[in-house]
């Protein structure tokens, strides 16, 4: 195990916690649109965190602008949809959680 | 037990899972879901028994025919689709008529 | 190392059953939306078992199939029967509920027979069985492509293809006779627009990039059109329509050219070579690369047209 | 390394199957969709994983396509398939 490797591992590790954190919020979030905030964090930082550490591991160039690629699509995808649901929710008439 | 065995038996399982379903179940959009499972069944055992090679490749011959076989099956979905919003259309409801009733 | 295997049984037994659990719960829960999304997921998961299996060429079709086409095509069914029931007659059926028990065990037992013969039939074949992967090996070098899988799909067997851009055909003119149902689309919002906009070219780019690669990696024209294909769906369901100037010839060009192409080169083959299509070794990388461009086209175009499910400058109502 | 990276990918799809409880309980098909567009996620970070392990870099492609297809379905949900709630018109 080199520097890099313990630094990929770390990254790799920070995003696997985001990707556990957005599975908890959707599963322990009460309505809509607090469950879409918990899925945008696994969404872009748990798989940005991924991107990264395994950019660091990664056997060329093109590999890496490659994952820098997905990574900005799912960002691209992730956002709209975040919007779309929301703007549709609100449409619907779901009503915001109020404690 | 090898991974391909594994895989073979699950694709056995959602086989026969789809077929039970086609036959018990009266609405047409699980009919046609069923008919989807049952082909994803045929397409792992298929491609399982294809990896059944010592750190060769796989069997080519199979991935090759499985790929066919997908865009043929989201072909023949959307016909089934369709076919079932004009029977939908026609009676008011997406199932067959069934024995004696018309 | 043993770490590692173990891992990866891990890996495999949980995608295994996973997918076995996911295709009962969507087969059986009662709510027609839920049994479509628990579908999408079970696609999600096909994928990755292929990618398991080492079929990443066929990780690569379902998952542009999977997510792309079937996803969308199954919720936009399912909307234009809640639209249809809501105006007509829901019709609750009635049924003999001792009479469907009755079928239901009498169903569940002979298939449950039927997994254990056919899990009994598969477990007692040959654990060592390389099947045709030495013919195509040893034929590689003159099939003029370095993916085994192309090689096999528009080479060795390419009629398979060329039948099926057949069967593509067939199923597009079988729901354009059945008069289909089109559903006219809201103006998209900003944000659609502007994510259709941008995803549109680089969908455009990564099919050309899936059907070049296929020479050589796992790629090809299936999964190039297939992605071709999801393009078109998601401007579709942006609201973009094809202009009437094109929807006529143009378009059934573009639908016939794949099988067109196809039946030119088997005819040219069998008058020069004696035999359907068998390219002779020295230009099949040129007449594949054509084939495959003009099939990714076609792919694309019927798989979008299937999609819309009403032949373009039809009338469209809600 | 390799087992590394195998170790996470596993985490993650287990991720993923607890995820499946937010589409079987609902309660909103919004919550079930927001579930699927999760499942997409976390499919693309178990590839890629899995594409540095075995270092196949087709892999990549796979994922790149998942990323890429990401939205179409919640789209064709959020402009087809979302059936009014509470509203004169009852789907369901």
């Amino acid at each position: 195990m080199t520097a890099s490797d313990y630094l990929a591992a770390l990254l790799l590790i920070s995003g696997a916690v985001f990707f556990l954190a957005g599975t908890l919020g959707l599963l322990r979030f009460p309505d809509v649109y607090t469950r879409l905030h918990a899925l945008t964090k696994a969404d872009n930082v748990g798989l940005g965190l991924v991107v990264i550490g395994l950019a660091i591991q990664a056997e060329s160039l093109a590999a890496v602008g490659k994952l820098l690629l997905i990574w900005l699509l799912v960002l691209l995808a992730g956002a709209s949809v975040s919007y779309l649901v929301a703007r549709g929710a609100l449409h619907k008439g779901i009503r915001l959680w109020k404690r | 037990m090898s991974t391909a065995f594994f895989y073979a038996l699950v694709g056995v399982g959602l086989f026969c899972l789809g077929l039970y379903t086609l036959i018990v179940q009266a609405h047409l959009l699980r009919k046609i879901l069923a008919f989807n499972v049952m082909g994803s069944g045929v397409f792992l055992v298929l491609v399982a028994l294809a990896k059944r090679t010592e750190d060769a490749l796989p069997d080519p011959v199979p991935h090759a025919m499985v790929i066919t076989g997908i865009v043929v099956a989201v072909s023949a979905t959307a016909l089934a689709l369709t076919l079932m919003l004009k029977l939908a259309k026609e009676t008011g409801k997406a199932e067959l008529a069934g024995e004696g009733e018309e | 190392m043993e770490a590692l295997g173990l891992l990866q049984w891990c890996l495999d037994g949980l995608l295994g059953l996973g997918l076995l659990w996911l295709a009962w719960r969507a087969l059986a829960c009662s709510d027609l939306f839920k049994a479509v999304v628990l579908f999408i997921a079970f696609g999600l998961l096909m994928a990755l078992a292929w990618v398991r299996l080492e079929a990443p060429d066929i990780a690569l079709a379902e998952a542009a199939i999977g997510a792309g086409l079937t996803g969308a095509l199954l919720l936009s069914a399912l909307a234009r029967l809640r639209a249809i029931q809501a105006n007509g007659t829901i019709v609750i059926p009635a049924q003999q509920a001792a009479k469907v028990q009755l079928s239901r065990w009498l169903a569940g037992t002979i298939l449950l027979s039927a997994a254990i013969g056919l899990g009994y039939a598969i477990t007692s074949l040959p654990p060592e069985a390389a099947g045709l992967s030495a013919e195509v090996t040893a034929n590689l070098a003159a099939s003029g492509v370095g993916n085994p899988v192309t090689a096999v799909l528009l080479n060795f067997r390419a009629y398979d293809t060329l039948l099926e851009m057949a069967v593509l055909l067939l199923a597009l003119l079988a729901v354009w006779s059945l008069d289909g149902l089109p559903t006219a689309e809201a103006a998209a919002g900003p944000v659609l627009d502007t994510l259709a906009r941008l995803l549109t070219p680089v969908l455009i780019l990564v099919a050309a990039y899936l059907l070049w690669v296929g020479a050589d990696a796992p790629g090809g024209a299936f999964q190039a059109g297939s992605v071709l294909g999801a393009a078109g769906v998601l401007l579709l369901l942006a609201g973009w329509r094809l202009q009437p100037s094109l929807a006529q010839l143009p378009l059934r060009l573009a639908l016939v050219a794949g099988s067109g192409t196809f039946v030119v080169i088997a005819l040219l083959t069998l008058l020069s070579t004696g035999r359907l299509l068998a390219f002779p070794p020295a230009q099949a990388g040129t007449l594949i690369l054509i084939l495959e461009a003009v099939a990714t086209v076609s792919i694309g175009v019927t798989l979008a047209a299937l999609f819309l499910a009403a032949p373009p400058g039809h009338k469209e109502k809600l | 390394m390799q087992t590394f990276y195998f170790a996470l990918a596993l985490f993650l799809l287990l991720n993923l199957f607890a995820g499946m409880w937010r589409v079987l309980r609902g309660p909103s098909p919004a919550d079930r969709m927001l579930a699927a567009q999760l499942f997409g996620t976390t499919a693309v970070a178990v590839l890629l994983l899995l594409a540095q392990a075995s270092a196949s870099p087709a892999l990549r492609d796979v994922a790149l396509l998942f990323a890429l297809l990401a939205a179409v379905t919640a789209v064709a949900f959020v402009r087809r398939a979302w059936p009014e709630e509470g509203g004169e018109r009852d789907g369901e």
